[in-house]
């Protein structure tokens, strides 16, 4: 019988995945997966994941089929620098929740890419903890009812995409997971075009659980609703206030090629101490 | 001291029935005291929930052996064989589980199912268990646990089919 | 003509129906409990155009597309 | 005001606090403490107090600290990754004389661990967890009832002696739920406010804790984590006011262990066979004894300061000492200072969830 | 004799301040005091300083004759925050440094702007960590050699303003040292006309021992350097990008009166318990 | 290659940490630790290492594991504030059997206290800072030469045990210059890396140290700081993968403290007066032990597994112990384990960056 | 018209000289050092035309400038 | 085992002359330990720096008192009063410290201002207790150290006023 594409990249051994029914971290996995199909890619032994703790932190731990390492709540992206600073050579890929990168996470996803530090970021955002059982995230809703919201989140939510597109990072996206094919475009960008220096991606994806059923709606009529709540960054720039209210502006917000961090602290040593 | 608990997996409800009981058992003036073991329980895993009750202040209610024990799921009886081995009155979903030893045998979950209580098993497991308890009063301290809570309709329904149950297979 | 075929992974199904949800065509549809998961699982049940929107959106891996002549 | 309530450990805790005065509650979610959070975003807005969620364990301490000096009695829970992250935040709260309440919900560690999982392996990091020499107080409930019950003692300790007090649950008394009466407190602890020219960082006996101003209201007072003196002016050079700050600092702990340390006897005091234990391990442990007689349990309420004195007395004619704990070993640390370590029987598991039962630490008590 | 207007505002017995001998700290103590001054405030007594640890962090601990919490290195905002809401009544001012807020407390500040929490905050942006002698910060200049940086400055510095710019902060300004009235009025703004939310203002004023010293000027010369350096963002923007490397762009970024977070959390509230 | 220099503690540690292979440095400076980041800066790129200035010192100590895990021997170092910030950290690299050294260049606490005068009041911190049942390695120097020595016997223990080293210094240690002989190591441990088959997390005897894979390389290893298995795959709901796991960590260390433990006795051997003692204030402590004879010291330069054993038997028939310590009192809670508590007498000093003097301790020795 | 007297507090001034070097009239001058701090100190020398920037600039609150008429 | 040290306060540059001394004394074969105690220096607060030597290695640098102890400021020597008080050889600043018992006013400062090496001013106390200290070859040995660092000029020209401030006073 003919095989899903994303199997060679899974532990089959650990299937089917920890998740609840319909979570859409699966969905990513298969944008991912494709992209690494078509980027001709064999198998992941030169790529390392790094993730947090979280629902999403568990996509590459124990799931994906490479060198992983699951670390701190909050702590994965100075991990993977860590690894990629010892071994340039690896392509390290953090993948994690809202909670993890932009909460506890934050100052070091705001210095990474201050440094454009050489790592590919993948931050779901599914509005909420999952993992907890359903909390406010920074990227709640303002409004919202969830356990530690009882009265409605009285925070604005955090636009991580477009924060980050304010420091040095070469790349940074937002897509809704109901835009497979963008966004899995945009990680083969993140992967060969823009190869170098920080690159962000924000894959807006609602928790199943905690917001998608919490809304009386099934995961598959969500999605659908998604398919025109997501509009690109121009359009949403166009509409009125409360209509953007209403949408995501999703699309690429950043695409440079700027050496980075590794590449300019070489130089420095070079020019310094005189090897060339 | 007298005791009831449940074994399954994540999603069957476990942790609830367990903490129904519990709250039935409250009311009716009882010192209770309620247990659960559980991981992210969305996403699988062995449940075990058990309570435990005395006329008098509960002093442990660490225990390896329960009066009675509902098993809905083979992840949990394997997870607590040794309170399994223990326990004295085991029901156990002959479908789901397997063979107990001096454990009774009961189409649980298939019987919920007939009955389009599929989605409240935990609550034909609670009537299993509180009708074999035969504590004074508890249908209606749960009936009355159930009010307060979510879905009180299908819940009730789903406990009286265990009652029956239960019954039906005298135990 | 092409003719497309839709396998279903019982094991990795979860049955949370997005690709019964998703399919343009409606070519999918409920096939009662998978007794060794506890999941309901899909079945094809029309035509498939080949869109792959059900395998893409499958969030458990467990759909195939298949294009036969 | 009594009520019977059918509670989990985590909404005693809330409801503890909130009886002993608690208005502030800084926090961020972490299993198995979060329904403590939960329930007090419910709950503190009815009383007019204010709940916030914090980015990170980091900030919610230091909320909690600045609450506090803001006048309002304060409290923050947690479990072991984010009571790691607490650390520097709870040595400022020593330094500064910040009386706050640190509730720790122990899961199974190191690191992530088994989040779920029951543990009370934070016991030496509740006392040793941070830099310098620092004395907090720490306290442990056995039952839920406790959990509500101590809860009210620790906001008292916290607020007579200007120090953040670590109450040390786990999962099992968290996720628990028994039967908890809520009543009103016998005796609420308010902190003293400096009369006239009274230095709120310094008294004469160190055991008298010094007052504490409130921001805003024309002390103004020099609150720093910097070696001070008594009026909070920084000193980093001098030694005597070092170690004057030092030593009161941890006087006023250990000077008032008379006062502090709590502790109960069960089963057969006069046995010569001991049980020591702290938290919920003690309610096997009293089960134990109960079951096969001739055997004192030694329970700890208070586990820093600690009173060896007093252990040394009451295992002064034990004749075997058995240490159950959830962990690999810490309380039997304490045990060892007064008693001969070859004496000692520990019962350790942790992992699962799995409790120590009865017949473990009888088969200790027997061995 | 004449005294300055600053003094009523400080703790005269332990004056001389700890700082250098030109540190521009104390010219933005002149500034507030001077704006304190204008606004009518006889003394700080319902005023709240906080600070983390850094020379700028000395600012109000113990020089300033006020209620000041002296916190740990990079806290400064929680413990701010929460004073503020166990007493909204209180004026809360933070004044720390650049390494203070934006290197280890730099996820405080982000979520302290998201939430628009009820804070004035003043950064120091000296370009280094004064303190501990003069390490790089992540306002470092590109290239800059210090203790930590020996090779040059592998990193970009960070633009503080811009990114809270682009959060929900209500008013972020930045300022040069050597802006005195604009500086002054600022605060003012920040006080008075914009006295709710969240609001940052970034000094511009680099270490004189660290910075200008080790560039062989003095701090004179260094100040009317400065007057020239720095300019506004809109003469800025029209600079070509080598012009812009070499100016500093000063003014305000932003300035906006909605609702800060304690008047929305109080307000939800309100709405859910049903008081009006 | 043997040099002899004139080097402070902070550059003694940085050649002692280059002669062991160290190539990966991360930190955030912090009084008095900071001079060891500034010479890393400079030399680990002359011999292709990396260096790197973190955001905070979460991202610190993160970044030495994530470049441990990718192959490179890795160090940070700082002191009190930043130590507490990394315990959570350094659990998860106890949790993954991590190499790594972290140097405490120790000063007066609590909380910021006093940055530039030494202390030792991390002892305990060192040991227990941490959530969870962990275990660690620490070491402390006494002169500067060992600054040099023992870091690289910290490198060694590190890689040879998969276990974060604590390297205990203080701001005496570090701030002091003193001669010092950088010369070929004798030895120096590489971690080993897996053959076929071999799980990188388990191992049959429990003393035996798994090998340790090298990102990239293939073996698609699954790192965790949750429980896991021999594999790395996570069990958050086991009992018997958890209980195996952390009682393996623990015997790793403590199993091998044979290889582990180590101490030194100065002066005379038989005499029946000790000091014991660790750190620089061995130094006036032996000097002390010169001035008045028939007094032996003994020095822990191991201060975390502490064989208690080894440690009874040195204080079999010692009629009079003396501790000193920089601290209000860490170390003499072990010497409290196997020698009674009423027959020790204690020398505590600290702040001011005042070091205890050798008539201090001659007090004490004849009080 | 109005005249500008500059005084400067000798206990604060730490003699970083800014306020001579910002002084637009040069009105300012070093004057020996102060013994009880060791600093030197700046003292008026010119005519002042009231502009205060010294007194801004003055990082260490020493600065008062006072026009008489 | 012998020593010098200074007392002073901070921008002094105590610790600088420290380092030169223990420097010095590394050159010429010795075993040295060298140690201080300052604040955050560029602003202020007392400074102590001294050096130990032997033939020998060092047991214990901790010590009371010094063979040499050039003090330089009040501050200084008010906070290390018992180093002062059981020190053997005290020159002292007659004009910044108050009298010393059994210490050697001199007029340091003044005298450096006079040279106008006052930058150099603790080069000028090093001098002094070089010259008491009378280590063969220290001279060159400071002088080597010097080379090596920033303002050599300056720098030496200060240590030779200080020798000779030293030589003149006979002491
Ligand atoms: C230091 C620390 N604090 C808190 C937690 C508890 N915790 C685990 S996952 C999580 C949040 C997960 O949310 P997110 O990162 O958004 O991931 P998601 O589950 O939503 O994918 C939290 C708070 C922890 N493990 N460690
Ligand atoms: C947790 C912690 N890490 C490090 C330090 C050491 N430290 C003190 S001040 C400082 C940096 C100060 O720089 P900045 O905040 O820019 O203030 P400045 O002195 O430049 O005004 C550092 C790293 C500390 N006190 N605490
Ligand atoms: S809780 Fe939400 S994010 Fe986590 S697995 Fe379930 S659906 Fe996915
Ligand atoms: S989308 Fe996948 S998991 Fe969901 S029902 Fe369809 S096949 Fe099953
Ligand atoms: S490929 Fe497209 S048409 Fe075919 S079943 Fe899937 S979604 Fe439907
Ligand atoms: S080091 Fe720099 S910032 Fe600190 S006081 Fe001196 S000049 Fe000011
Ligand atoms: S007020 Fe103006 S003119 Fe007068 S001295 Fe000051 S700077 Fe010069
Ligand atoms: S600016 Fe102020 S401190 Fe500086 S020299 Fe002038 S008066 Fe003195
Ligand atoms: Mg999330
Ligand atoms: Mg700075």
């Amino acid at each position: 019988m003919a095989e899903h594409f994303g199997l060679k990249y899974l532990r089959r051994e650990v299937l089917p995945t920890a998740f609840c029914p319909g979570c859409y971290n699966g969905i990513l996995m298969n944008a991912l997966f494709q992209a690494f199909m078509e980027l001709g890619i064999e198998d992941l032994k030169r790529f390392v994941f790094v993730s947090g703790i979280g629902c999403s932190s568990w996509i590459p731990s124990p799931f994906i089929k490479a060198d992983s390492l699951h670390t701190l709540h909050g702590r994965a992206i100075p991990v993977a620098t860590g690894v990629k600073l010892a071994n340039p050579e690896l392509n390290v890929i953090v993948i994690g929740g809202d909670g993890d990168l932009a909460s506890i996470g934050g100052n070091h996803l705001l210095h990474a890419a201050r440094r454009n530090m050489d790592l590919l970021v993948i931050m779901i955002n599914n509005q909420v903890y999952g993992m907890t059982r359903g909390q406010a995230a920074p990227t709640t809703p303002h409004g919202m009812i969830t356990p530690t919201t009882p009265y409605g989140n009285p925070e604005r939510p955090m636009d991580v995409a477009s924060i980050i597109a304010g420091t040095n990072a070469n790349y940074v996206a937002r897509w809704c997971i109901s835009q497979y094919i963008p966004l899995k475009n945009s990680i083969k960008d993140a992967l060969s075009r823009y190869s170098r220096g920080f690159r962000f991606l924000e894959v807006y994806a609602p928790c199943v659980t905690y917001v998608v059923r919490r809304e009386g709606k099934t995961p598959g009529e969500k999605l659908k609703e998604l398919m025109k709540k997501c509009v690109r960054i121009k359009t949403w720039r166009e509409m009125s206030p409360e209509e953007r209210e209403k949408h995501v502006a999703t699309g690429v917000f950043k695409a440079e090629d700027k050496p980075g961090f590794i590449e300019t602290y070489k130089k420095y040593i070079a020019q310094a101490l005189g090897e060339k | 001291m007298r005791s009831a608990g449940f074994l399954g997996i994540g999603g069957q409800g476990i942790v609830f029935a367990t903490t129904v009981l519990g709250g039935a058992l409250y009311r009716l003036g009882y010192y209770v005291a309620q247990l659960q073991n559980y991981g992210a329980s969305v996403r699988g895993g062995a449940v075990y929930g058990y309570v435990v009750f005395d006329e008098d202040e509960i002093v442990n209610p660490f225990i390896e052996e329960l009066e009675v024990l509902v098993i809905l799921h083979e992840q949990g009886r394997r997870r607590w064989e040794n309170i399994v081995r223990k326990s004295k009155k085991i029901i156990y979903d002959k479908d789901l589980v397997k063979p107990v030893e001096n454990g009774i045998p009961m189409s649980i979950a298939e019987e919920a199912d007939k009955h389009g209580v599929y989605r409240a098993l935990n609550m034909v497991a609670l009537g299993i268990a509180s009708r074999i308890l035969g504590v004074k009063g508890i249908d209606e301290a749960v009936d009355e646990v159930l009010r307060s809570r979510k879905n009180y309709e299908l819940n009730i329904k789903a406990y009286e089919i265990g009652l029956e149950l239960a019954g039906r297979a005298r135990i | 003509m092409v003719r497309y075929k839709v396998f279903i992974n019982k094991k990795l199904c979860k049955g949370c129906g997005i690709c019964i949800e998703i399919c343009p065509r409606n070519a999918l549809r409920f096939n009662g409990i998978n007794p060794e998961t506890g999941y309901r699982n899909p079945e094809q049940a029309g035509e498939c155009i080949g869109c792959r929107q059900c395998m893409w959106y499958c969030p458990d891996q467990a759909i195939v597309v298949v294009g036969e002549r | 005001m009594t009520e019977r309530l059918f509670l989990s450990g985590n909404e005693a805790v809330v409801y503890g606090a909130l009886d002993a005065g608690c208005r502030f509650y800084a926090g961020y979610p972490i299993t198995p403490s979060s329904e403590i959070m939960h329930l007090m975003a419910k709950e503190l807005p009815r009383v007019g107090g204010v709940f916030i969620q914090a980015e990170d364990e980091l900030a919610a301490i230091n909320m909690i600290i600045g609450a506090s000096w803001a006048g309002l009695k304060s409290m923050t829970a947690t479990s072991g990754p984010g009571f790691s992250l607490m650390q520097e935040g709870i040595g400022y709260a020593v330094m500064t004389e910040t009386p706050l309440v640190i509730v720790d919900v122990m899961r199974a560690g190191p690191a992530t661990g088994q989040a779920t999982k029951s543990a009370q392996g934070d016991l030496m990091q509740a006392r040793w967890g941070r830099h310098g020499d620092q004395y907090l107080v720490v306290i442990a409930p056995m039952t839920l009832q406790e959990a509500y019950d101590l809860v009210i003692e620790a906001f008292n300790i916290a607020e007579a002696y200007r120090v953040p007090v670590v109450f040390l649950m786990d999962e099992f008394i968290g996720h628990g739920r028994e039967i908890v009466v809520r009543r009103d407190a016998d005796k609420l602890v308010e902190r003293r406010r400096p009369s006239d020219h009274e230095p709120p960082f310094g008294s004469k006996d160190p055991r008298i804790p010094p007052p504490m101003p409130r921001l805003g209201e024309g002390y103004y007072v020099l609150v720093t984590g910097s070696t001070h003196n008594e009026w909070g002016y920084r000193d980093v050079h001098g030694f005597e006011t070092h170690y004057k700050l030092v030593t009161r600092l941890k006087e006023k702990i250990w000077g008032n262990i008379d006062k502090i340390f709590k502790y109960k006897v069960y089963g057969d005091p006069d046995a010569r066979r001991t049980i020591v234990c702290f938290g919920s391990t003690c309610r096997p442990a009293i089960d134990a004894a109960k079951r096969v007689g001739g055997t004192k349990v030694l329970r700890l309420i208070t586990l820093w300061p600690l009173d060896y004195g007093k252990l040394a007395e009451e295992l002064s004619d034990a004749e075997k000492v058995v240490v159950p704990e959830l962990n690999l070993g810490q309380l039997v640390y304490d045990v060892a200072q007064v008693y001969p370590r070859n004496k000692i029987r520990v019962v350790n598991k942790v992992g699962g969830g799995i409790p120590i039962y009865p017949s473990e630490i009888i088969k200790a008590l027997e061995a």
